[in-house]
Formats: C-alpha cells, structure tokens, sequence
C-alpha cells in the first residue's frame, strides 16, 4: 500500500477546518430554534484563537500527566480521524486500523482526559471523570452491538470496504434492520458527543456538567487543545454515522472533482445531521444521570432487533 | 449308641436349666443373688462339659469340666463376692428396664435366637437347640450389660455371654482344641481381674461403679 | 540436547529449594541462592520451550516403580504454558530480590525460597505431566505449596482464613479432576494421557458429557471462574507480592491449559453446547468479576478480582474456538484459540507487573487500601510510568497489548457471520457487546486506581513519605513493562508463534491459518480487509503527539501556577479530593441489584429525639455467592453434623446397645434371607 | 524364627520390670525394641523366601500377610518405642510419674508388642485369643495415669472390646463347626491353610452367621461404625505413644482378623454378601467420622475419628473387591499406620508442650516448635490424603478399584466424605499450627527423640507417595493373592 500522503494532509486539514464550524452551525440552529439570534457560526474558531492567546493558570498540585493528557488524546482523536473516511471511501491510512479501532482509539482520548480530571485533586473533576467513564461504559456494549449490526450485515469491520458495500448496494441497502442500527448509532452519537439529554455542553452548574466537569481546570492553549479535540471527536463521529449509513456521493477513487463533490456532500450531510441534534436538544430536557441506563439500553435493543432482524431476513 | 440318646436327654435337661439359671439372673434385684445364679449357671455348664465327655468319650472334656467348675463356678463367684465387700455397694442392682420388662425382653431374645438357628438348615435336632440356647445366652448377656447400670453387672453380663459360647462350642463341636480351650480360660480369668482392677479404680476416682456417672467424655 | 535442558530445569529449581533452606540461617544469602537459580531455570526454561516449539516435542518417562509411572510429556501447547511460566519467573525473580528484602529478619527467608522453587517448578511439572496420577501428584503439590505462600504471613487471621478458603476450595476442584480422569481411565483402561487422548473421544456421548462438566468444573476452581472464584479474592492478596504476581499471572492459567487438553485433546471436541457453555461463563466470569474489582479500594482484591475478569475474557475465546471446531470450521477456532492465549500471555505479563506495581506501592507505603493514597506519582515516578504502562495494556488502550487481544477475540466473535447457525449467530456478538462493557468497566476501574493511588494529593501520612524502591524491583517491573508495550506493537512476530501451537490442537492446516501478515506490521483477516496494524497507529499518534507537543511547547504563553478551583473557597487540600467509593458510586448504583449493598445508618440521638448527636453511615458490600450460595451451605452441613454428633452420648449403656441394634438388624436380615 | 520374635518383647518386659532406674530401663526397652526389629525383618525376609513358614504344631504360623503385620508392627514399635524415651522421660523429669510407674510403662509396653506380634504369627483360634490379650493389656497402659477421664476411657474400652471380642468368639466357633464338619474333629481343621483349602465346601448359611458375628465383633475392635463408640475414648486418654500404636496398630490387627476371615467366608458365601456388608460398613464408619472431625475440639480424638474414616476406607477398599481394592486396602493399612503414628506423636508433642487438648487453646505451634508444626501440618495433609504422599495413593487405588466394579454411587460418596473431613481436619490442624501462640509457651522442642521417631515416620510418609519400592510392592501382591 503506497501512502497518498496528499490524501492524508487533505483529511488532517478537513477535520480540523470544519470541526469548529460544527459546532458553530449546530449553535446556530440551536438558536434558531430558540428563536435567539445565537452567535456567529465562527464563534468557536474565535473563541480557539483566543484561548491559544492567554496565559493559562494551572493548579500547583498537578502532574505531567495534566499537560500531557490534552495533547495525547487530541493526537488519539485525529489518528482515529485518518481512518474514517469522509470524502474518500477507502483512506490510505485505512489499513491500519478498522471500526472497533476507532472506538478504541476514542477510549484512549476519554481515558487521558479523565485521568487529567483527577490530577488536580478537586472534587468537581472527580466527580466529571467518575461520570464520564459512567457514561462511556454504558455505551460501550450498545455500541459495539451496534457494530456487529452493520459488521454482521457487510461481513467486515473495515470502514473503507463497509461505505464501499452500502454505496454499491445503492438504495437497496436502506432496510428495517440498518435504519434500526442507524437509530441505534444516532443514540450513541448523543452520548459521545455529550449533548443533552445526556449532558449539556451549553451549563454553567458545576454539579451537572461532565465533559464540562472534566476540563474545569484547564485554561489557555490547553483548554484550546482539549475542546479543538472535541470538537474533533464531534465532527467524527457525525462522520462515522454519515458515512455507514448513508455513503453516497462519497468519491470511490482518487480524482479531484470526485473529491470536491464528496466534500460538498459530506458537509451538507453533516449539517443535516447537526440540525437533527439541534432539534433533539431543543426539544428534550437533560436526563438524571442514573437514568441515563435506560436510554442507552434502548439503543442496545434497538441494536440487537437490528441484528435479530438480519439474522431472520437474511436467513440463519 | 444310647449314651448320645440319654446325654442327650440329659443335655436337653441341662440346657433347659441353664436358660432358667439365666432368667433367675434377669429377674433378681439384689447382687448377691445374681452372682449365685451365675455360679449355678458355671455349674450347670460344667455338667453340660462331662456329659459331652462321657458319651463321645473325649477326655480331655472333663479337663475342661474340671476347669469350668474350678473357674467359673467357685473362684470367679468369689472374686465377685469379694469386690462387693470391699467396695461396700449396695446391694440393690440399678436397672434402667425394670425386672419384668427385662424378663419380657429376655423371652424375646431366646424366641429371635431360636428362630434364627431355625433358619440354618444345616444345623439340626439337638445341636440346633442348644446353639439357639447359647445364642439367646449371648444376647441375654448383651441385654443384662445394657440395662444394669452397676458395673459389676456389665462384667458379670459379659461372663453370661462368655458361658453363652461355652455351651455353645461345647454343644456344635464337642469342644475345641484344648490349647484353644485353655488360652480362652486364661484370657477370661485375666479379663475378670483386670474388669476387678478397673472397678476399683472406678469406685476411687468416681466415689461410685454406678457406669451412669461415667459420662466425661462425649462428643 | 532436551534430554539435559529438561531435567536441568528441574535440577535447578531442585537446587534452590534445598539451598536456600540450607542456608536459611543467613537470609540474604538464601534468597539470592533461590532467585538465582530460579531464574537460571526460567532461562533454560524458555530455551528449553521454544526449541520444542520450532522443533519437535518432547517426552521423558521415568518408570517410578512397577505400581507408579512417572511421564513427562511436552508438545508445543505444552511448551507455550512454560515458556510463559519461564518468561513471568524471570521477571518476578529480578523484581524478588528486592523485594524480599522487606522480610530480612522478619520471617524465614530460606523457606521462603523453598517454597518459592517448588512452586515454580510443580507448575512446570503441571504442563508437562503425561499420567494421571502423576498430574494428580504435580498438581496437588502445586497448589498445597501455593497454599503455604499463601499463609506466609499466618500471623494475620485474614491470611489462615484466605489460605483455608483457598486450599479447601481447591480440594475440592481435585475431587472433580479426579473422577473425570477416573471415567476416562475407565473408558481407556490406562492413566497415561496417551491412552486418554487415543480413547477419550471414542467414549459414548453421555459419559463424555459427565467428563467436560466435571473437567470444568474442577479446573474452573482454580481458574476462578464464577461462581467456583470465591477463594481468589482472598488467597491472591494475602500472599507475598511476587508470589501473588505469579498465582495471578501463571497458575491459573495451568488450568486453562488442561481444560484445552482435555476439551480438545481427550474428549476431541465435542458437541456444540460445551463451547456455548464455556462462553457463557466466560462472559459471566468476566462482568462480575470487574464489577467487583471496579468498587474494591483494596488495590490487591481489586487485581485479584480483575484476574477473574481476565480468565473469563480467556474462556470466551475458548468458547468460541470450541463452537467454531463443533461446527466444523477449525480456522475460525483456531482465530479464536490464538485470540485467547494471546490474551493469556498478555494477561499473564501485565497482570504480573500490575501485581508487582501494587506489591512496591505496598513496600514504600505500607498500605493496600488506595483510598489512603494519592500523589505518589510526584513519590515513586518511575514506579507512576511502569504502572501506568500497565494500566492502559488491561485496558485494553491502544496501540498496547491488551488492545490487541481484545481486538482478537472481536474479531472471532465477528467471525460468526461465517458461521451457518443462526444462534450462532445471535449469541457471539451478544457476547461481544458483553466483553465490550467488560472492557469499559476495566477502564474505568483502572483509571479510578490510578488516578486516586498516583495523582493529586496524598490522602494519608503512607502516601507522604513514599519514594521509589530499589533498583531490581524496578528492573523486573521495566521488563513486563517493556514486554507490554512490544506485544502491543509487534503481535506479528508473535501470533504466527501462537498459531503453531493453536494448529496443534485445533487441526486448522497452513490453508486455512487465520492470517496473513502485510507490511507495516499489518495483521490480516481473511474475510474481506479486515485489517489492523498496531505500528501505524503507533506511529500515527506518535508523530501527531510530537508535532502537538512542538506547537505547544513552542507558543510564548506562559502558565502560572495557582491552586485548584474550588467555587472561590481554598479547597486544595487532600480531604476535597474526590474518594475512590465515591467514584465508583455511579457503578454502584447501577448494578445494585448485583452487588445488593448493606446500609446501615447508625445515628446518636442527645436527650431529645430530634437533635442527633453525630451520623455513623456504613456501606458493606459482601460477594453475593458467598453470602447466598456457599454460607447456606456451610449452614446446614454444620447443623446435620450438630445432630449426628448427638450418638456419641457418653454413656456406655447407648454404645453397648448400638452394638446389640446392629446385631439384630443382621440377624433379622439372616433369618428374612434364610426363609 | 517366630519363636524368637516372640520371645525377644516378652525378655525385655521382664527385665524392664525388673530393672532400677530410668537410665537402665530406657537402655533395655531400646535394646528390646532394636532385637524385635531385627527379628522381625528377619522373619518377613524368611516369609519372602519359603511363602509359609508353621511352627509348635500349627499353633504359630505366618505367611506374607503375617509378614506385612509383623512388619507394621515392628516398624511402629520400634518407633514409638523411640519416642517414648522422650515423652516418658519428659513427664518423669516433669515429676508426673515416679520410677516405678516408668518401668511399669515400659514393661506392659513390649508385653502390647507381644500380644500385637502375635496376633499376626497365630494360628487361627489364636487369633481371637490374641486379640483379646491386647484389649486386657492395652487397658492397663490406659490406666497408667489413672486420671477420672482415662480410668472411664479403659473400662468403656474394655467392656465395649470385650463384648465384640466375644461375638468374634462366637463366629470362630461356627467357622470351626462349618470345619469339623467338613474336616472332622482334627487339631488342624483350625488352621488358615486347611481352612483355606476346603472353605468353599462349607455350608454358606452358617458362615453367613458366622461372618456377621466376625464382622461385629472384630469390627468393634477394629473401630467400625456404629461399634466404634469407644475408640475415641481410648485413643484420645492414652498415653501419646500408646495412643499411636493402638491406632497405627491395633485396629490394623483387628481389620487383619476380619480380613482373614473375609477371605474363608466369600469363598462359601460368594462376593456379594461379605463384599456389601464391608462396603456398607467402610462407608457407614467413614461417613460418621465427618460430622465429629467437623466440629471437634479435641484434637487427639480428632485423630481417634479420623482413624475411624481410615478403617472404614481400608474396609471399603476390601469390599470393592478386585486386584486394585485388595492392593489398595492392604497398602493403606501400612500407610495410615504411619502416618497416623506421626500424628499422634505430634499431638503428643503439643500436648506435653502446651497442656492442653483443645484445639482452641493451641495456636502457633510452627513457632513453638517448628520441626514438630512442620511436621504435623505436612502429615495432617497427607492423612487427609492429599498428594505426594503414601495415604493419597492407596486412596486413590481404593477410588479406581470402587469405580471399576461399578459402585459408582459408594465411590461418589466416599469421595464426598473424604473431602468433607478434608475441611473439618485441616481446619483445625490449621487453627492450631499457624498464628501467633499463647502467651507463656516458650519456644523449644520436647526432646530430639520424639523428633528423630517423628522423622522415621515421614520418610515412610513421604517416599511411598512418590515411590512404592519393587520387594515392598511384591510383598503386597503376595498379601493379595493371600486375601483374594
């Protein structure tokens, strides 16, 4: 396999570009549901450029895990971004790694971050860390049954070959069991993403933030670092989602113009889906956290229908 | 021939009276009386030994006539006599079934014991009654063991069952050998002393031989 | 060659027992004598091993006497458990040496060592054992001289308890070995595990049946398998911490290795069930089991029970191998073996240095309760990396080992879609989302014992005056730690290894071998471009943490440091830290009906009833099976035993008549038979 | 040859008795024991060559399981015999017993190792003379200190034992009735050989009874359940030394008893009466030692039951029947006698050293006394048959041979039991060997005698569970082929 290192330099600056954008049209809408006139869709590459600006204040019991911890699982996020492809199905990089990869590669960005929480000693981090890993191990399970779904249904857990198959099979591939996965994964997707109802990234209440929680230490170009990596994993993920499930327009081979439509896609399926969570978010209240279970086992059994379902249509 | 015919007459006579002496055993509350059952009991054996001699004419059966009459009948009698001095008892026996109970039971065993020889086809005719005899000894002696609390008593059960086998050999097999014969007398009498010893030494340690109070060591 | 580095292996642990209780007088001496030549045998011991693995097996029989033989027997599966045996002594013997020193003068070094020898080599013995009997002999051995490593330290009352426990527990596993081996000795009408192999499988179904339920059970006690696991949480934290480091990382896996040869070897096989049943446990073994070690603050219960954790991860895998070969399809199984000893082996390399982490933690703080630690990443840095090291491998974090493992056994279970039989096809990846939460929980188990024993504040005057520990401790963790982190990133120059030895038994033929192996390092599955290249990754997120680190070390702004925030109050002191009860609270709530929880609120009242004088809140949480299985248990037996006790009345009047009972029912059974 | 063995304990009782002081009296007993060895090697070694081996007109008579009897016997004399030098010496330096006491010890100590020895060199009515005689000696070693509690133990011994004793009377008198008919009223139809010989003539009703009557009556001597109500008693207030040789020993002359008549009675009865009774009542004494090891607090008759569990087993495997059952039995006779006489020489050695036979109020006996812990911990685990040692093996053959013959169900159970005294005996061992000892118990062992007896011991312990020694192994086969 040759390196298209161009392909990959592409893929880094996408990512990088369009994540604060995200999250900046996902405000917007917000807001337009609100019927608020909510900040710029720019806001967030403002606020990133003022971050890296100021000096930033670290607390004097930390360790080098705390500066370490923002870079580590910033670079874990991009590395996962290599290998989900979102204009070009089969990424040069996508030998290295496949969809359980990647889950495992967010783990290990939400592992460094939540140890960082706990290196200042203060409750509010403990407490951020404690639920954040709360969350992640009741999505676990529903996600990776979520995996098998889609796996199962392509016979691979190779990202690059899974857009390939769904593409090819055209609209034949829109069936019970994978609209079932998708509402599944979309769940899930709420939960990675932190977005209310399982948590809301918009609080100002220490007691019931998470992600929030996590980085009430930071400030400065750390701070800038961990929520660029957010905004990363956001983007990502929406990627992973738009991309199993609905692949089309996604350029199959190598050519500049295929690959300019695939962004055009990409980004108007990304809004599409922004504008979903926006809806979602606006028209739900954030959830106690320990009811959280419930929600996330009804995306486990919609999973598992959806792989019952196959199993029954496709014959054992 | 018909000194079998009339020894065995006789021995029918003798083993009767042997199961009588037994019951007198059974039935009496007072020590001293007992132990005169059991040396009339001794007695009626030895009789059972000579006749056995006399009619298959086996000699060395007086020897042990002789012996059982020396041993069971007079020395083992006194030795008794002589604990129940020393040690200053009282005379009555203590009973944890009461006297016609104890007769009941002891009819008990003698019917079970007769029919169980019954079932021994190859036994028969004379043989077959006196081994019922010697087992209903046996078990009578077992019983006398259980249901007398005075420790005196459990010996002078074991020396019931110990005629029980006697009358039984004796009856079976016209005796054993007599080495075999003699080592079983030599083992009773040392057993009786040592049974004396230990009395005594229950009645210093425990202030009594009521076996009731032996009960330290449990579980 | 074999014929010498065989018996020099057992020459040499021989050596260091007997020396080393020689020279038990003198402790420092004792103990290296034993470390030494213990590790003289670990090396030999891995020559020894992958010379049979590349070359052909060995055997050695010694006949002990015309009534019992004696038969060694080693083929690559064989090989494979004492390689790792050999690799996790080496380690641990570097990482004793200094170790012990915290008994000199306390305790008998030389019996220490005696113990610690014949330890080593009964496992070594285990692996190799070609006789029932001896394999009986061998492994009761091992585990009654684990059980005295055990209660080492029997001046504790805990400890005689775990070592009870333990040994009892056991001994009762052996009961069950026993009588399977009895059914295939009958069956085969020889002990010798040739015999068994060559008639095990023609054995009618039923008795087969009988045979694996009895094998797993009996094994399953020693592999801690739920519900048969009750004695691990106690026995592995109360030996001394290199022996726990062993029992966790090596001796319960000389159980795994006879479930394989009998499941495979003896019984061929089988029928589909088994493997569903073995997956089941495993599944079962593995959510308890970290749900159980993720609210334990005693940080060698918590190993303890992440062991059990492990073992079940291990059976899934072997579950799987087993439906896959019952299902006729030994390439899938042989995936899913070498997905499972790959685990195994990592397992038994991190479990090793976690075991030794916590066992130096213990040494320069003198606790064992994490709630007391804290900050000791400032303390012990070296020790804080190796730790860490260790964490993200059990994890399961990539790009390290345990990631990859894991990794493995999905992608068998994935393997399923393959498969023909639709429950097939529901149960793994149902087992899969299981292992997946599994991982989750490890996760956050680990990261809760790292972040409350080696970050923030020291929570106690323990975690104050830590500092590292001498140079070999720190060297035979550096080893494991090393090991982890190159079985993370070169599987392939290690699985085609474990693939041999997994061809062995489960017959998958150089065609249908499970992988092939791209450039980059790239492990690759046969169906459809399943691929995974853990140096890429590596390297990826290297390059991408070197460049972040340069911009971020390169911007002018400064940091300035000032205390944690605390809603504007001076909060930075060790009592605001957030607890390890109250991190792991959220799990705890939401498995209660697991762990069902004791709360007991005591509260002082003054004179009126309304004003308390203080609050006394305590939590327990007791092992579920303890506290419903095996206490009722206990319960009755003891009560019948009361009332069988009552005959033995003391008077000899009852005894006497007892006999006379006994003789009438014969007799009575006489005259019925006679008539 | 047996003469001499038997005269050499009878010499030295004799001179022990009349010797003076302690020094004399140990030198004679030791010298007495040494001689009684030799002999008895030499006797087994002459069985080795010429298989039978009859003297003073049959009334003596030994072939290879007399040997092995001769051979425990001697082996486990000579042992306690070695360990008596110290436990003795230790109470008489304690001033616990006088001199005259001592010799008294010492003398009825080989006239026990005479009546022991000849129980395996008599002929058959002997047999049950024999037996006897060690009950009426036994008890006055019992006695010796004639406490309230060992006074109680000798006269329930005595009576309890003389009662059995008297029903195996009984039974002998049948079988010799069943003889007489067959043979006719010879000297000789009272010999094993002639026995033997024409046993499957006899008729089947009457060595039906007369087997119960046996099996009762040696049973009780032998400590089978539900006759072994004395035996805990005994074993438990006898002196230490003489606690070892009644349990290593004694029962194991009983069970010889039964045994040898198990062999005559089959051969008319057929396998299955004999075979069963012995099963039902292996499994009934072994299944009624588990509930007292489980709860008891006095760890010599902790010991005494578990002797109860070994008879029983011994009496199973002969019931299972089969090369392996028989093999089994036999080697286990050798091997509980070992290793329970270690037991009881530990126990002994606690019990000088702590005063007391609670278990309770003994703790950290392996730092009281390490050589003794260590040894008392190692021989708890293999008297509860845990491998590498002798009684895992027998027991182990006992399982296979029960298996093979299909009594499925007695093996499982046996098993069960096994492993539930398991748990009762170790569990005690363990509360008394580990942790910290009572306060006032000073560090220190009782003597090296004690500590030399106890490592004969554990050699035979150890090695045969690892290695059964050819001649040994040919002997047992030869006893085999004797029972069966």
């Amino acid at each position: 396999m040759i390196l298209q290192i161009d392909i990959v330099v592409i893929q880094i600056i996408v990512i990088l570009a369009l994540s604060p954008l995200l999250s900046g049209i996902i405000k917007k809408i917000k807001a337009f549901f609100q019927i608020r006139k909510g900040p710029s869709i720019l806001q967030p590459y403002y606020d990133l450029a003022k971050l890296l600006r100021k000096d930033s204040v670290v607390s004097e019991n930390v360790s080098w895990i705390f500066h370490a911890a923002p870079i580590i699982s910033f670079a874990a996020v991009l590395t996962a971004g290599l290998i989900i492809p979102i204009f070009i199905s089969d990424m040069p990089l996508g030998f290295a790694g496949d969809l359980i990869a990647v889950v495992y590669l967010f783990a290990l960005a939400r592992f460094f971050t939540a140890l960082a929480s706990l290196d200042a000693g203060s409750s509010f981090g403990g407490m951020g860390g404690s639920r954040e890993m709360f969350v992640a191990s009741m999505v676990e399970p529903a996600l990776m049954l979520s995996i098998f779904a889609i796996a199962l249904n392509v016979g691979s857990t190779n990202l690059g070959y899974i857009t390939q198959t769904v593409s090819n099979a055209g609209l034949s591939s829109v069936s019970p069991y994978h609209l079932l996965a998708f509402v599944a994964m979309f769940i899930i997707a709420i939960a990675e993403t932190g977005r209310i109802p399982i948590d809301n990234p918009a609080t100002h209440l220490e007691l019931t933030m998470i992600h929030e929680a996590m980085i009430l230490e930071y400030s400065g170009k750390q701070l800038a670092i961990m929520e660029l990596g957010a905004m990363m994993k956001q983007l990502l993920v929406y990627a992973l989602l738009a991309n199993i499930f609905f692949p089309w327009g996604i350029a199959q081979i190598i050519s500049t113009t295929g690959i300019a439509i695939a962004l055009i896609v990409f980004i108007i399926k990304i809004v599409i889906m922004g504008t979903i969570m926006a809806i979602v978010e606006t028209s739900t209240a954030k959830w106690r956290l320990f009811r959280l279970p419930d929600l996330l086992s009804i995306s486990l059994m919609l999973s598992f229908l959806s792989l019952v379902s196959f199993i029954i249509v496709k014959g054992g | 021939m018909e000194e079998v015919i009339f020894g065995s007459n006789i021995m029918q006579l003798l083993i009767a009276l042997i199961l009588v002496s037994t019951f007198m055993i059974l039935g009496s509350t007072r020590l001293y009386s007992c132990v005169r059952a059991f040396g009339i009991q001794s007695f009626l054996l030895a009789c059972v030994a000579g006749v056995v001699g006399f009619s298959t004419g086996k000699y060395d059966l007086y020897i042990i006539a002789l012996l059982t009459l020396l041993l069971k009948a007079a020395v083992i009698p006194y030795i008794f006599i002589y604990i129940i001095r020393e040690i200053k008892v009282k005379r009555e026996i203590a009973l944890y079934v009461g006297i016609s109970p104890s007769l009941i039971t002891g009819g008990i065993l003698v019917v079970i014991s007769y029919y169980l020889i019954r079932s021994i086809n190859a036994i028969t005719g004379l043989s077959s009654f006196a081994l019922s005899a010697s087992m209903s000894l046996v078990s009578i002696g077992l019983f006398v063991m259980i249901s007398r609390k005075k420790a005196i008593m459990q010996m002078l059960g074991i020396l019931i069952m110990e005629n029980g086998l006697f009358l039984g050999a004796i009856s079976l097999t016209n005796g054993m050998p007599l080495l075999v014969e003699i080592g079983v007398f030599f083992d009773v009498l040392i057993g009786v002393l040592i049974m004396g010893i230990l009395i005594f030494r229950i009645n210093k340690t425990f202030e009594t031989i009521d076996t009731d109070k032996l009960k330290t060591l449990i579980g | 060659m074999y014929n010498i580095l065989f018996p020099g292996i057992i020459f040499c642990f021989l050596i260091g027992a007997v020396f080393s209780i020689l020279f038990n007088r003198n402790d420092r001496l004792a103990n290296h004598i034993s470390l030494l030549s213990a590790s003289i045998a670990s090396i030999l011991g891995i020559i020894f091993s992958l010379s049979v693995v590349f070359g052909d097996s060995f055997s050695l029989s010694i006949s002990g006497s015309s009534y019992l033989k004696f038969g060694f027997f080693v083929d690559r599966l064989s090989a494979f458990f004492i390689l790792i045996i050999s690799i996790a002594v080496f380690a641990v013997s570097i990482y004793s040496i200094g170790y012990i020193r915290e008994y000199y003068g306390k305790k008998n070094i030389g019996y220490l060592g005696f113990l610690y020898n014949i330890f080593i080599l009964s496992m070594i013995l285990v692996v190799s054992a070609n006789n029932a009997i001896m394999f009986l002999i061998v492994w009761e051995l091992m585990s009654v001289v684990s059980y005295f490593l055990v209660i080492f330290e029997h001046e504790k009352a805990e400890t005689r308890k775990a070592g009870f426990i333990y040994i009892l527990m056991t001994h009762i596993g052996t009961g069950f070995i026993l009588l399977s081996f009895l059914i295939m000795a009958g069956a085969s009408g020889s002990y010798s595990f040739e015999s068994f192999s060559a008639y095990g499988s023609t054995m009618p179904p039923f008795l087969k049946d009988i045979t694996f339920l009895f094998t797993l059970i009996g094994f399953g006690t020693k592999a801690g398998i739920v519900p048969l696991h009750i004695w691990l949480p106690y026995a592995h934290p109360a030996a001394p911490g290199n022996v726990s480091a062993l029992m966790s990382g090596v001796m319960i896996k000389t159980a795994i290795y006879m479930m394989i040869r009998v499941f495979f070897g003896f019984l061929g096989g089988g029928v589909i069930w088994w493997g569903f049943l073995v997956l089941a446990i495993g599944v079962i073994s593995a959510l308890l089991g970290i749900m159980y070690a993720v609210i334990e603050s005693d940080i060698k219960r918590m190993l303890a029970f992440s062991s059990i954790e492990n073992i079940g991860i291990i059976l899934i895998g072997l579950g799987a191998s087993l439906i896959f070969y019952a299902s006729g399809n030994p390439g899938l199984s042989a995936l899913a073996a070498i997905a499972a000893f790959y685990h195994l082996l990592n397992h038994s390399v991190f479990k090793g240095l976690l075991f030794m982490g916590a066992g130096s933690i213990i040494y320069s703080t003198h606790t064992k309760n994490i709630e007391q630690l804290g900050g000791l990443i400032k303390k012990m840095p070296v020790v804080s990396v190796l730790f860490l090291i260790g964490v993200l491998s059990i994890s399961a974090l990539p790009p390290f080992s345990g990631f990859v493992s894991e990794w493995l056994t999905l992608q068998a279970l994935l393997m399923s879609f393959g498969s023909s039989d639709s429950f097939t096809r529901i149960v793994l990846p149902v087992s899969a989302a299981a292992l997946a939460l599994t991982g989750a929980l490890a996760a956050f188990c680990f990261l809760k014992t790292f972040g409350m024993g080696f970050l923030a504040l020291p929570r106690s005057e323990h975690a104050e005056h830590a500092k590292d520990p001498n140079m070999p401790m720190l060297l035979g963790m550096g080893i494991f730690a090393l090991l982890s982190i190159l079985l993370g990133i070169l599987p392939v120059y290690v699985l085609p290894f474990i693939g041999m030895i997994a061809s062995t038994f489960t017959g998958a033929s150089v065609i249908d071998q499970p992988f092939s192996y791209g450039v980059f390092g790239t492990i690759t599955l046969p169906a459809n471009r399943i691929y995974l290249s853990t140096p890429v990754l590596f390297s990826i997120i290297l390059i991408l943490i070197l460049i972040t680190t340069g911009l971020y070390l390169g911007s002018r702004r400064k940091n300035k440091l000032y205390e944690t925030w605390g809603c504007g109050q001076p909060v930075s002191t060790a009592r605001n830290e957030y607890t390890a009860t109250a991190f792991s609270k959220p799990v705890q709530i939401w498995f209660r009906n697991i762990y069902r929880p004791i709360r007991e609120l005591h509260a002082a009242y003054t004179v009126s009833p309304l004003i308390k004088e203080s609050f006394k809140f305590e939590l327990k949480i007791e092992q579920t099976f303890e506290r419903y299985l095996y206490s009722p248990m206990v319960d009755l037996i003891l009560r019948i035993s009361r009332q069988i006790k009552m005959i033995q009345t003391g008077s000899i009047h009852a005894y006497l008549s007892y006999i006379f009972g006994t003789l009438v029912i014969l007799m009575m059974f006489i005259i019925l038979g006679g008539s | 040859m047996i003469e001499y063995l038997l005269l050499a304990p009878l010499l030295t009782s004799i001179l022990c008795f009349f010797t003076r002081t302690r020094k004399q009296v140990e030198t004679v007993s030791i010298t007495g024991s040494v001689i009684t060895l030799v002999f008895g090697l030499v006797l087994v070694s002459e069985v080795f060559k010429y298989d039978i081996i009859v003297t003073w007109q049959n009334a003596l008579f030994a072939d290879a399981f007399s040997g092995f009897m001769v051979l425990i016997v001697s082996i486990v004399g000579f042992v306690a015999s070695l360990y008596s030098l110290g436990y003795m010496g230790h109470e008489f330096e304690h001033e616990i017993i006088d001199d005259k006491k001592l010799r008294l010890y010492y003398s009825l100590f080989h006239i026990f190792m005479f009546t022991m020895l000849l129980v395996g060199v008599t002929n058959n009515l002997g047999l049950w003379i024999a037996i006897e005689m060690t009950t009426l000696v036994s008890a006055l070693l019992m006695i010796l200190y004639s406490t309230k509690s060992s006074v109680e133990a000798a006269w329930k011994y005595m009576i309890i034992c003389t009662v059995g004793i008297t029903f195996a009377l009984f039974g002998t008198i049948l079988t010799y009735f069943a003889a007489v008919n067959i043979l006719g009223e010879t000297g000789n139809a009272l010999n094993w050989t002639s026995l033997i010989s024409v046993a499957d003539r006899f008729d089947p009703t009457i060595m039906k009874l007369a087997f119960i009557f046996i099996l009762i009556g040696y049973g009780t001597k032998a400590g089978l359940a539900p006759m072994h109500t004395w035996l805990p008693d005994a074993h438990s207030e006898a002196p230490s030394p003489v606690s070892a040789l009644l349990s290593g020993v004694l029962l194991n002359c009983a069970m010889y008893g039964i045994i040898r008549f198990y062999t005559i009675a089959t051969k008319s009865t057929g396998e299955a009466f004999t075979s069963n009774l012995l099963i039902i009542f292996g499994l009934l004494s072994i299944g009624i030692a588990v509930p007292f090891v489980l709860l008891q607090e006095d760890y010599k008759r902790l010991l005494a039951y578990s002797s109860v569990e070994h008879m029983g087993i011994i009496a199973l495997g002969i019931g299972f029947g089969g090369m392996f059952g028989v093999f089994g039995a036999i080697l286990h006779m050798f091997n509980h006698a070992m290793t329970k006489s270690l037991m009881f020489f530990g126990a002994g050695n606690i019990l000088l050293k702590h005063g007391t036979k609670e278990i309770f109020n003994v703790s950290g006996v392996v730092k009281t006394m390490p050589m003794t812990g260590a040894m008392f911990v190692i021989g708890a685990l293999a008297i509860t048959g845990s491998p590498p040692f002798g009684i895992f093996i027998s027991e182990f053959t006992i399982l296979a041979a029960g298996f093979s013959h299909g009594h499925i169900l007695a093996t499982v159970l046996f098993l069960l039991f096994i492993i539930m005294i398991f748990a009762g005996f170790f569990n005690n061992v363990s509360k008394m060997a580990f942790g910290m000892p009572k306060s006032g118990v000073e560090k220190g062992e009782i003597s090296r005698w004690t500590l030399f007896s106890m490592g004969i011991l554990m050699v035979f312990v150890i090695v045969l569970g690892v290695y059964i020694p050819v001649p040994f192994y040919e002997m047992i086969m030869k006893v085999v082929a004797i029972v069966r």
